[in-house]
């Protein structure tokens, strides 16, 4: 080293050599050639700081928290509970408190990049102009080939609900008409039967559960998936108030009852039905109420004398018949009592009729309208936004479905028509329909705020559909499974990145989003992606995108805002909700009026539409799907505790405190398999399998298998690979399609 | 001896084991993702009436820390106000207080080469806030506690499933939980 | 100092920070290679010898091991292997940054990688043996940031790759970031 | 593996320990007496081994340190700290025989002092581990584990010398079958403890159980009883029958006994089950 010049001089490298090596450097990285200023740099301009921003978690969950995110210098340090936001209260889960980690993972996808050929794992940086030049022109190109834009699909749901996410199926319809997946996997079947039952989907203020007297959280597991309603479920408790869990597992929510049942799944509406039946033999129904507000009243009680008993709903639910009458009697004998029904019992082929029957039971009992009292589902009465980022016209003269038309394109063009729409498939049999569909085919496939590939029930058949394609595109946080399977991904915000505003279909709370961080790598919001793929449309054929082409975030989130909304909320102006979060001014019983949306403007017991639409009119008994006899075995495969559907999970963070899948079992089903704690198990029917860890435990009944759903970081986990594409009796009116029996799912079980 | 004694109070029935108080501890104080200063973990299943209980457990500021006891270094030291702290500076990463404390508190870090534990938010303490965890808690079934002055009259030392507080008098009080009555598909 | 020496460094850590923000061309792994081996043989270290890159796997390649989509083979993050969370946006990064702007430099703020992204480092460290007063903050900045960091990287990058392109120009970065030490302490004298 | 510079630290420190504690003893047989000059240079070379293997140990035992450089605070424990005691009276141990090899002659009370300190050094060591934490140790078994290992490697490291030392070979006439009967007994004991230990944790709280039925149930704790323990007990006693201390005498049982002592502390350190077992991660 010492010698090192001396031998400088005469090492064996030209000038030339240099100059060359230089520019090659900085042809690289626009590097100037040779010259020392570092290309990438400027001088600075902002001093080190710490701010704080209200954030609102935009994740489909009921508690849609207020956030704090406080930054150091445009970097995200931590994230905690808004104080101010009366329903989350100042915390966050155990998935909240993940978003750090989360946010700035290495793993985040970071650029567009396209992945040649598909599914091969041979993925390649591209810019944007690359990525969104690959997608518009096979738009137009699709467009030219078929005559409009029918060809290019959007499945698109819940992974963020923010307002702003909207933009997606704005930029879509700005081209023209186009396929999308319509209805919702979640909760259609029971939105229905609250529509047959009230006539608007809406609910009692949730704060009102501390003022109930009873409580019968019927297939609700709060205390995994709305866990700050536990508090106000404690604070019912320290007042008095018995609280009952009706679930087929026996859940931590269940483990905080006074009593738990555990009711043979998917026959809650003969529980219901039974416990009706007792009421009225004992006249503890509300005869004024039934008169005044409830229309086929007496049709109903003809049907509980004739067809019901205890017996019969003792033998159906597996709960014997003093335990249907405690559970009747405390219900019908403490006012106020409130009964929360939760999703997972709704995913079934009697889902939403099994929602009626608990319904009736409010109206039975007169509670309706009475705080602290009634049925709970969920409601969408805060959601009246503008929707501007979505409501765009398609350029003049797209063509698309002839009016009145629908996916199967049954009814279209009966009579010549003058307009035209969108088309739909089923979100619920995505893989069959839009594979199923001619002239014109799909061919080309957008993915934003979903992940089919693990979440849609039949996987294998979502392959083949993603196969199916010229082009995928996935715009997503992290390489799920559905981002493996396309062709290009898109890396887009967190919601620390970007403004948006967001609500629940559960509390009554409005959070505003501000942007805390500077979009990191090349991270772009749903909304930017819009503006900037109008922009290439228009480029290479103008007037074929009608999208603004660029905009202001932040003022695109008060262009969502009306008189409307600053009305139910009290507040003048949006900015207001950077101070605090705020609340719809509803009465706390949203039915306190008791004027009803119905046809009738009662509370239908009877209700005509549901008969219009091939349903029984009343909530009588449907029968549970059974087991077939080769797969008698029925496979749960709930939300889980420390990830939402398939986020947080694969997070280092998560990947700790939950490092695999298990698969919970009764003893007594394990031993007569000769399974043991610990052992893999072969999960199987005809349509797949999967293979996980054996845990032993009396917290599922003996005829059942649970596992809990979830993306695991580099892990092949999914628990679709059985579930078949079966519907649900209900969801079709207020969502567009029937919902999955994702609960009616059977196999077998083996040592593997 | 110190002045006065901080601990926490564990209300075993109202915990649903959610571990927000788990990983807002990790959130804090940006732990790497294989270490906890606190823990949730289930209670051990009753045969009788299979329930998910948990325990939530970090350090327990003990009257007699096992830490304090065998560290070579004399890293653990007890405050006024009875919280156990370490010296991470002295540390020299031996491991034995990671082996000593029944509660596992102590946790050994590869990547400082040091063991570290909950030392109960001291700083957001003089800074007039709780613990972060506590913060955290949905169901203020975690509370931070002056011994002596809880006043719940089920509050209980131990619990099954808890390691033997006689070793270390861990200050640190339980509610226990109380089953729920159920109606069962297989008894 | 010695210019052409002087001139041979530059180039090189320009090349390398090149070599670290895209695939690499044919052209830029020749004259990485020539100005490696040179450099290295002046500085008396082992010159792995330098391949040219293999078209289409070596750009997959690169992308599997610093771009993504996936989770990073070798993130090339200086807070990920320094920081407790493994994560980005650290205390680490929030150092580099302030590191910069204590000599007058910032991220041009189209820049979204975080600031420690090596080629950043690189291209940062470059303009350091370009300036007068530069001695003292390459020496701070190669034993707070470099040495403690890039070695690591380029350990898992060798262990982890089957392309012959990317180990050795891990090999021979981490070569040259060990002899900093030494080459500055040459110059100082 | 996570224990394996302590097991190595333990055993070899022991068995240093050992050497000079039965040469120290064998001090007051009329051989010594008669063959002053033989047993002294035997001696000369005891405290030199047991100061050689002492450091090594001391050196391995670093390697178990999250910051070896910082070593020397591990005695800031004092006097409260057993792992501080361990570590300052196996360090005067070492130096103890490094100075005792430098002298001259060394003097009957000298050994005796520094047999002491050993065996001081062996039972502080043996402490730290007796954790209220680790039930089936919360006893008083570690240390009485720990000083029998020293018992056992004893008699036998000073078979070896007899076999392969000038000083040593004198000597060997007289003590060869003392020795070897001495190391018989020593071994005996040692697996008596061994097997107590098992039992006592059977009967002890939760996690000692588990811990015991982990140890019964493993192969290698049989084979350490076997190989370690009952084969060389009973080659030992041919040699006591005929003290003729050839290689195949005395090498095979005392290398059985080493891998016996090390399979043993094995078991020790990595069958241990925690109170917070269950409390997990």
């Amino acid at each position: 080293m010492k010698d090192l010049f001396e031998r400088a001089i005469g090492a064996k490298i030209s000038r030339r050599t240099l100059l060359k090596a230089g520019a090659v450097a900085g042809a690289a990285t626009a590097l100037s050639g040779c010259t020392s200023e570092p290309s990438r740099f400027t001088s600075p301009v902002v001093e080190s700081n710490v701010k704080s921003f209200r954030t609102a978690c935009p994740r489909n969950c009921y508690d849609t928290c207020g956030q704090i995110a406080t930054v150091e210098d445009g970097a995200l340090r931590s994230v905690n509970g808004d104080p101010l936001h009366g329903y989350t209260q100042g915390r966050l889960c155990v998935k909240g408190y993940t978003y750090v980690n989360r946010t700035n993972s290495p793993d985040r996808l970071k650029y567009p990049m396209i992945q040649e050929p598909r599914g091969s794992g041979n993925w390649r940086r591209i810019s944007w102009d690359e990525a969104l030049t690959i997608i518009a022109k096979k738009i137009l190109d699709l467009k030219q080939r078929y005559g409009s834009t029918l060809p290019v699909a959007l499945d698109k749901y819940s992974g963020n609900f923010g307002i702003l996410h909207y933009a997606v199926e704005g930029m879509f319809q700005s081209m023209g008409y186009y396929t999308y997946a319509l209805g919702t996997p979640c909760w259609p079947a029971g939105i229905d039967a609250t529509n047959y039952d009230f006539g608007v989907f809406q609910c009692d203020d949730p704060e009102s559960i501390a003022q109930t007297k009873y409580l019968i959280l019927w297939g609700q597991n709060a205390a995994w998936s709305a866990v700050h309603s536990m508090d106000f479920i404690r604070q019912a408790k320290e007042k008095g108030a018995k609280v009952v869990v009706i679930d087929p597992i026996n859940t931590a929510t269940a483990s905080q009852a006074d009593v738990y049942y555990q009711i043979k799944t998917s026959t809650d509406g003969a529980l219901a039905l039974g416990m009706a039946r007792w009421i009225v033999d004992n006249n503890l129904h509300d005869k004024a109420f039934l008169d005044k507000h409830v229309k086929g009243w007496p049709e109903f009680e003809a049907y509980l004398k004739r067809e019901v008993t205890l017996e019969w709903a003792s033998k159906t639910t597996g709960i014997p018949v003093d335990g249907i009458i405690e559970l009747a009697s405390g219900y019908a004998t403490t006012r106020p009592s409130m009964i929360w029904i939760g999703y997972g019992m709704q995913r079934h082929t009697n889902g939403g009729q099994n929602v009626r029957a608990i319904d009736a039971l409010a109206a039975l009992t007169g509670q309706i309208g009475v705080v602290g009292g009634s049925a709970q589902y969920g409601h969408l009465v805060t959601w009246g936004f503008n929707y501007h980022a979505m409501s765009m016209q398609p350029p003049a003269g797209s063509k698309g479905l002839p009016q009145g038309g629908d996916a199967q394109g049954l009814h279209g063009g009966a009579s010549a028509p003058l307009t035209y729409t969108n088309r739909t498939v089923n979100m619920n049999n995505f893989a069959a329909e839009i594979q199923a569909l001619k002239d014109p085919p799909v061919k080309m496939l957008w993915i934003a705020c979903r992940n089919p590939a693990s979440q849609d029930p039949d996987a294998a058949d979502i392959k083949r559909a993603f196969a199916s394609m010229e082009l995928v595109v996935v715009a997503d946080h992290f390489l799920n499974h559905s981002a493996q399977l396309a062709d290009i991904v898109l890396p887009v915000t967190t919601h620390f990145e970007n403004w948006d505003v967001n609500v629940s279909y559960w509390h009554r709370w409005m959070s505003i989003n501000e942007q805390a961080i500077k979009p990191m790598f090349e991270t772009k919001s749903d909304l930017q992606i819009a503006w900037a793929l109008s922009k290439k449309m228009n480029e290479l054929s103008p007037g074929s995108c009608t999208y603004p082409t660029e905009g202001n975030e932040e003022e695109w989130v008060g262009k969502e805002f009306n008189e409307g909304i600053y009305k139910l909320f009290g507040i003048s102006e949006w900015r207001e909700l950077k101070q605090k979060p705020a609340k719809a001014q509803l009465p706390a019983a949203i039915w306190e009026d008791r004027k009803f949306g119905t046809p009738s403007g009662k509370y239908e017991l009877y209700s005509e539409a549901a008969a219009k639409n091939g349903l029984p009119p009343m909530p009588t008994y449907v029968g549970e799907m059974v087991a077939p006899a080769e797969f008698p075995i029925r496979f749960l495969t709930p939300h889980p505790q420390h990830g939402l559907h398939s986020q947080f999970q694969n997070v280092d963070y998560m990947m700790q405190t939950n490092s695999e899948p298990l698969l919970e079992i009764h003893p007594r089903l394990a031993e007569r398999k000769g399974i043991k704690d610990g052992d893999i198990v072969r999960v199987f029917n005809k349509l797949g399998e999967l293979r996980l860890k054996a845990r032993i435990t009396r917290v599922v009944p003996p005829d059942t298998v649970v596992t809990y759903e979830a993306w695991y970081k580099d892990s092949k986990f999914n628990v679709n690979l059985t579930v078949a594409a079966i519907p649900a009796d209900m969801g079709k009116v207020m969502t567009g399609n029937n919902g999955i029996a994702f609960h009616d799912n059977f196999v077998d079980i083996e040592r593997a | 001896m110190p002045t006065k004694q901080l601990g926490f109070h564990h209300n075993i029935d109202l915990c649903i084991g959610c571990k927000a108080c788990q990983m807002a501890c990790k959130n804090e104080y940006e732990l790497e993702a294989d270490v906890n200063w606190r823990r949730v973990y289930p209670v051990r299943e009753n045969p009788a009436a299979p329930e998910r209980n948990f325990i939530s457990v970090a350090c327990n500021h003990c009257e007699n820390p096992e830490c304090k006891r065998v560290c070579p270094v004399g890293a653990y030291s007890k405050r006024e106000d009875g919280i156990v702290v370490q010296d991470h500076g002295k540390c020299i990463g031996c491991r034995l207080c990671t082996m000593a404390c029944p509660y596992g508190a102590a946790r050994y870090s590869p990547k400082h080469r040091k063991a570290s534990k909950c030392e109960l938010c001291k700083d957001r303490l003089d800074a007039g806030q709780t613990t972060a965890c506590v913060a955290a808690c949905p169901q203020s079934a975690l509370k931070l506690v002056e011994m002596g002055k809880l006043n719940d009259p089920r509050a209980v030392v131990s619990v099954p499933g808890f390691p033997d507080s006689d070793i270390t008098h861990p200050n640190i009080r339980f509610t226990p939980p109380v089953s729920s009555r159920q109606f069962r598909r297989d008894s | 100092m010695n210019r052409q020496f002087a001139e041979i460094r530059l180039a090189l850590f320009q090349l390398l920070q090149a070599a670290y923000t895209a695939p690499a061309t044919p052209e830029l792994a020749e004259a990485l290679r020539e100005v490696a081996a040179v450099y290295l043989d002046l500085v008396e270290r082992p010159a792995p010898p330098l391949g040219l890159p293999d078209g289409a796997a070596d750009v997959a390649e690169f992308h599997r091991l610093f771009v993504g989509p996936g989770a990073l083979v070798a993130p090339p993050y200086e807070s990920v292997y320094l920081s407790t969370e493994k994560v980005l946006m650290q205390a680490e990064t929030l150092a580099v940054r302030e590191f910069y702007r204590s000599y007058g430099k910032e991220l041009a703020p189209d820049h979204r990688e975080p600031d420690d992204f090596l080629a950043f480092e690189l291209e940062f460290y470059a303009y350091l043996q370009t300036q007068v007063h530069g001695l003292e903050a390459m020496q701070r900045f190669c034993t707070e940031h470099l040495e403690r960091w890039v070695p690591t990287f380029c350990e898992r990058v060798i262990t982890a790759t089957r392309s012959p392109f990317y180990r050795s120009l891990a090999e021979i970065t981490r070569e040259v970031i060990l002899t900093e030490g030494q080459v500055l302490t040459a110059i100082a004298q | 593996m996570e224990w394996t510079s302590l097991i190595l630290f333990t055993v070899l420190a022991e068995g240093a320990v050992g050497l000079v504690l039965f040469h120290t003893l064998f001090g007051f047989t009329n051989a010594a007496r008669t063959r002053e000059t033989a047993y002294d240079g035997l001696g000369k070379q005891v405290v030199l081994i047991a100061a050689l293997v002492t450091g090594v140990a001391m050196l391995v035992s670093l390697t178990h340190l999250g910051w070896p450089q910082f070593a020397f605070r591990a005695l800031g424990g004092l006097p409260g700290s057993w792992l501080s005691w361990e570590v300052l009276l196996t360090g005067i141990f070492a130096a103890g025989c490094l100075g005792l090899w430098v002298m001259a002659r060394r003097p009957a009370w000298a050994l005796m002092a520094l047999s002491l300190v050993g065996l001081a050094a062996t039972y502080a060591s043996g402490k730290i581990y007796a954790l209220p934490s680790v039930p089936a140790n919360a006893g008083g078994f570690p240390p009485l584990l720990f000083l029998a290992s020293a018992l056992v490697a004893g008699p036998a490291c000073l078979l070896l010398l007899l076999a392969f030392t000038a000083p040593g070979k004198e000597l060997a006439a007289e003590w060869a079958a003392p020795l070897a009967l001495t190391a018989v007994g020593a071994i005996l004991l040692a697996g008596a403890l061994t097997v107590a230990y098992a039992g006592a944790a059977s009967a002890g709280a939760p996690e000692a159980k588990l811990q015991a039925a982990q140890l019964a149930g493993s192969a290698w704790y049989l084979l350490r009883l076997l190989l370690g323990l009952l084969l060389p007990a009973a080659l030992l006693l041919r040699t006591a029958r005929r003290p003729k201390l050839t290689v195949l005498a005395v090498l095979p049982p005392v290398l059985l006994m080493v891998v016996g002592e090390l399979a043993g502390r094995t078991l020790f350190f990595t069958s241990t089950i925690f109170t917070n077992s269950y409390i997990g991660m």
